[in-house]
């Protein structure tokens, strides 16, 4: 068991040709993944890891019926690409591309929402459930199966914990990255919301950042809706306020969206709040024994 | 990007808006200038990328053309939080009945855009989102429709503006949304929008920043970066695909992802430190990306000591240290360089770094340890 | 019984102290409609047909709890006082205006659908409920309450339609203008629905005119889903191709949306066609006996 | 309204697609003088608001400014049915490799704008959705977001449009779109769009409806309407807020609604005559709007009887009755007048009517009969 993709998902690669596309198609062929297809356009014919190529995502879906979407095209494209998952069909969209305007993802996430789909990211690592589908761009050997959800706004980050996680022996039941820029498909809730609904998961690692609120959000809903244990940390504790730290979201401003209010308003719900990523094995086997 | 408050005003005026015009002086003697061209009273304002310069002395009335000199005199060149001011505003002085309010901006947690307004204007809106939060009304705007009139309409009443004047302001709130959403801003704001005395709406002040990620839909935004406000190497290093900011502290640090990057600082402060920046080498640590992110740390001559802190994930460790090495022979660092490798090959690549003479660990702990240590020591 | 409207109806106007508006309500009103209050910006304060004004639907909804629309305001800010409405949300509104342009209704129509809410209209003559509620601009006294549903794209023609009926003895169950414009909220379909689920109506009148398609799919839904008589008549048998016939949707274009064919049609779904409306009392009795 | 094909032309111009440029000519020697600009073979084509004008002659090709005389003296003049042609567009005469269709318009059943393509371009695209419907490829456009670029690289693929070529027409696809929002159009339609002997693509015909409603939004429409091709009375009457349409019979029509008006011409028609016009007054049927009818009705030498039919709904009858026996005083009517008049208050309407000497009835029928009696007796 698992969370939003696992052995049974049909991955479709927008953007497959393209040079990370291909790569990272490789890259999930390669951990066990069933990619089906990809689309670029004009190229028709192609075939990327074994996946045949299409023009048009119509096409990819009539011939090949996936059922999630991963998309490596360039912030200028990758909002139409959202849309053309969206618009035919495919109920779960990854958005990897960084450097979307925010302008363009507003309505990209209202009208994935009126659509009833999900979208993972953008700018964001994908989500992985270990041992079974890699539908992402993280180093697939650090992951083992487990018992423990991941989820986190961060990159490498989190291939720190999963590290150190696997390497106490503690593995993962899904790692979801869901990225770091200011509007984002799937949030922490969502998330939090699967792992608590999937059997497999036994305790849940939250990583979160500076700026926004979702993590203010999220310790609400922990309180309210989470009854496996949660460990989370914060990063950037050193910030300063009204610098953007590399992430386009994680920015400190007017004063809210700091470190130490994200940390109080976890340990408020009942999270196991860690200073540091070396501390979330143990914090973890402790909530788990 | 932050635009200074002429540049925003001047877009505003193209959207409509009208505000108060006046020019920018650079010296006490072109400030006297301008204020001679406007006949009457004028405002000299710091231009600073930064809020409260009211507090901090940066805003004076002036009714004469020498004292618009005087006042120039004064404001030029003090410390804004940090900010120096190089340039002052000098503006015709309003005859203000009632100030507002207005501003546009995302609204994080429903991912939708928010117009919000106070009939407390021409103070600091923070504040009084703190402390008197009912003073403050929202209109979250449809993602497909925009601002509805009958939104602004709504937000008008609600400010207890008199019937008459409720249409100038809905032109207004519908002019910024859509100067918000033509110019990619992440913030536009009004504060003060004032009812003047004979009755008409003035945008006495303009504030605006845009969205980084949608720069390349506005090259003319280039020419009005501010070199002297932006820390230049900061702008340096975006070119690079490098996110850098620049911190007080003594340890340079230099890491792939933002996310690590932040918790490779606040491992340097829980071990005693104190990073002298953050900084994302991005993608693959090419030898390239390393070289240059040297060349970014060691330009600050408060660092004393530099941790490398590398996850191997996609990238072999083994060639992220050879990158290392290579870039450690292109730029001269005469300080220690503590590394920190993990991930993929993180044994092999270790040993390469030992090789090279370099102090490598696989813990981020032990790194920022001994990279404090190497700090204090050196 | 009825559709749509009765005497519980709780109405709010909108553009309340306009020429049409105040006289409208004073209208309704003295019919028995239940209006409750009405909104002009800066009409606060004043009172219409005993009705408060409001400067904001808002305002009028936490004051007086209306369930129903109907707007009176020019072309050019009818949209607005639709999205007002719908967004405060008024589950049924009824646009009367006549001449918004097509580019506007548009979205108007995606946005009402996507709130769930109803719209009928624009440039309709509303509906009425005999004897309970009338929310609209038709002379009420020509309806009798009785159990026949009629709908129609017309305005007059629907009264001429209704009349011969009250003098043939026949009652409405409801009377239903879904007006004359190439976008407008509410359908045949939609009312045929309604008139097929209400225990009141017996039979049912539809008067369509040339223009759209929106006949032809009225006969394939009464095939399917309607067990009611229905009688049609459709104006316009006479209009030449090109040619816009008042209405803005009255306009035969590129040889389809003539008289003939939606006349075909609906005989085709077993609709009792006549070919003028003094013949429309005569059928319904047969329809009923 | 509709425009002429260069009129919408320069309007795609304006957004950005590629047209054959071209200049109008009102005589022979106009067309000659132009062609001699071109310096090589020119199309002629005539300017009416019609389709079918290949089929009817009034499109030629010339290869010299000479036979480009010849072309407009043959087609200047002609009758495209029932439309006269008074002007000819002088183009450059493309080399044609490839001809599309390319059109946008509103899908009446789905309330959504609707991009029509297909690769049997340059012909009736009436006939080919009638006959190969599956030849036309369609994108229903979001309300909201507009025509996607994947729903335009769709349709291209669709047509089987080579990949190198995609890029070209999903642009113009695009700005087409663009155009038909931007400018209120109905319609907004490129037959053919054509890719060219080297490879480019270019918009060889234009042609666009505008939404009546939404003129108050292009004020500059105005000045393009062609009032040889558009029946001048019918624009005075929309002026009075009466709709009027020109028919070829010898009844005229008076009535209060839209529908009711072509009930009454079929009603007309079903008593055995034919309807002059279609004639909607509006509301109130005010004698200053039934003597304007009277104005529009009896400017046609044809109409032989008058036929006034009024549902008297919130207006009552007798002030309708009052109406149009002052308007029957202001206006002098020839031809016989009979009245239908029925609502509120309709006897005595009747009664007022009967006293100003018109023929009165409460019924539609009887009306129609009476009117159709009085033309052939006339």
């Amino acid at each position: 068991m698992s969370i939003l993709v696992d052995r049974e998902s049909r991955v479709l690669v927008q953007g497959i040709t393209g040079r990370e596309g291909s790569f990272h198609t490789e890259q999930m062929a390669e951990y066990g993944t069933n990619v089906v297809s990809g689309v670029t356009p004009g190229g028709k014919g192609k075939r990327v890891a074994g996946a045949p190529v299409f023009d048009t995502v119509a096409d990819a879906v009539a011939e090949t019926a996936p059922n999630v979407a991963i998309i490596f095209v360039p912030a200028r494209f990758a909002p139409d690409a959202i849309y053309e998952a969206v618009d035919n069909g495919l109920p779960f969209v990854v958005c990897i591309t960084e450097g979307i305007p925010v302008a363009d993802m507003v309505p990209v996430y209202a009208h994935v929402r009126n659509a009833g789909s999900r979208l993972l990211g953008p700018n964001c690592p994908g989500l992985i459930t270990p041992g079974e589908a890699k539908v992402g761009i993280m180093p697939g050997f650090i992951h083992t199966p487990g018992p423990v959800g991941v989820v986190s706004r961060s990159g490498t980050l989190t291939y720190e914990v999963v590290d150190a996680l696997s390497r106490a022996g503690i593995g993962q039941s899904s790692a979801v990255g869901i990225g770091g820029d200011p509007v984002i498909g799937t949030s922490f809730i969502d998330v939090l919301g699967l792992f608590e609904a999937d059997p497999a998961t036994e305790a849940i690692v939250m990583i979160g950042e500076i700026g926004g609120a979702d993590e203010e959000q999220a310790a609400l809903f922990i309180q309210e809706h989470v009854t496996k244990p949660v460990v989370g940390f914060i990063a950037g504790q050193t910030a300063p306020p009204g610098k953007r730290m590399g992430h386009a979201g994680a920015i400190i401003s007017g004063g809210s969206g700091t470190a130490a209010e994200k940390m109080a308003a976890l340990d408020a719900a009942g999270v196991r709040v860690v200073d540091r990523p070396s501390a979330v094995p143990a914090a973890i086997q402790a909530a788990l024994s | 990007m932050n635009l200074h408050e002429h540049q925003a005003a001047e877009l505003f005026a193209t959207h409509g808006i009208r505000t108060n015009g006046g020019d920018v002086a650079f010296t006490p003697d072109e400030a006297e200038t301008i204020a001679r061209g406007v006949g009457g009273p004028v405002v000299v304002k710091a231009q600073v990328h930064t809020g409260g310069r009211g507090k901090a002395g940066g805003v004076k009335l002036a009714t004469t053309p020498r004292d618009a000199r005087e006042a120039a005199k004064a404001i030029l060149g003090l410390d804004i939080r940090g900010h120096v001011v190089s340039k002052v505003l000098v503006a015709p002085a309003a005859d203000i009945a009632q100030e507002f309010y207005l501003g546009v901006t995302l609204d994080r947690t429903r991912r939708q855009n928010v117009v919000m307004a106070s009939a407390e204007g021409g103070v600091d809106i923070e504040e009084v989102a703190r402390e008197r939060p009912d003073r403050i009304v929202r209109a979250l705007v449809d993602p497909f429709l925009g601002l509805h009139p009958w939104q602004a309409r709504q937000i008008a009443f609600a400010l207890g503006i008199p019937a008459d004047k409720v249409g100038g302001i809905v032109t207004i709130a519908r002019q910024l949304y859509e100067t918000y959403v033509a110019e990619d801003a992440t913030l536009a704001e009004i504060n003060p929008l004032v009812l003047t005395g004979s009755g008409e709406w003035l945008a006495l002040d303009a504030k605006m920043s845009i969205d980084d990620n949608a720069l390349f839909r506005h090259p003319e935004f280039e020419a009005l970066r501010d070199f002297d406000a932006e820390d230049r190497t900061e702008i340096d290093a975006r070119q690079s695909g490098i996110s850098f900011v620049k911190l007080d502290g003594d340890i340079g640090c230099i890491v792939n992802g933002a996310g690590l990057a932040m918790a490779t600082m606040d491992a340097v402060k829980l071990h005693g430190g104190e990073p002298a920046n953050f900084l994302d080498v991005g993608g693959g640590a090419s030898a390239d990306q390393v070289a240059k992110a040297f060349g970014l740390v060691t330009a600050d001559p408060h660092v004393r000591a530099i941790l490398i802190n590398i996850f191997g994930g996609i990238t072999r460790g083994d060639i992220v240290a050879q990158g290392i090495a290579e870039a450690r022979q292109r730029v001269e660092v005469t300080v220690p360089i503590v590394v920190r490798l993990s991930g993929t090959n993180a044994e092999e690549g270790q040993r390469l770094l030992a090789e090279a003479g370099l102090t490598a660990t696989e813990s981020m702990d032990e790194a920022a340890a001994a990279a404090v240590r190497a700090a204090h020591a050196a």
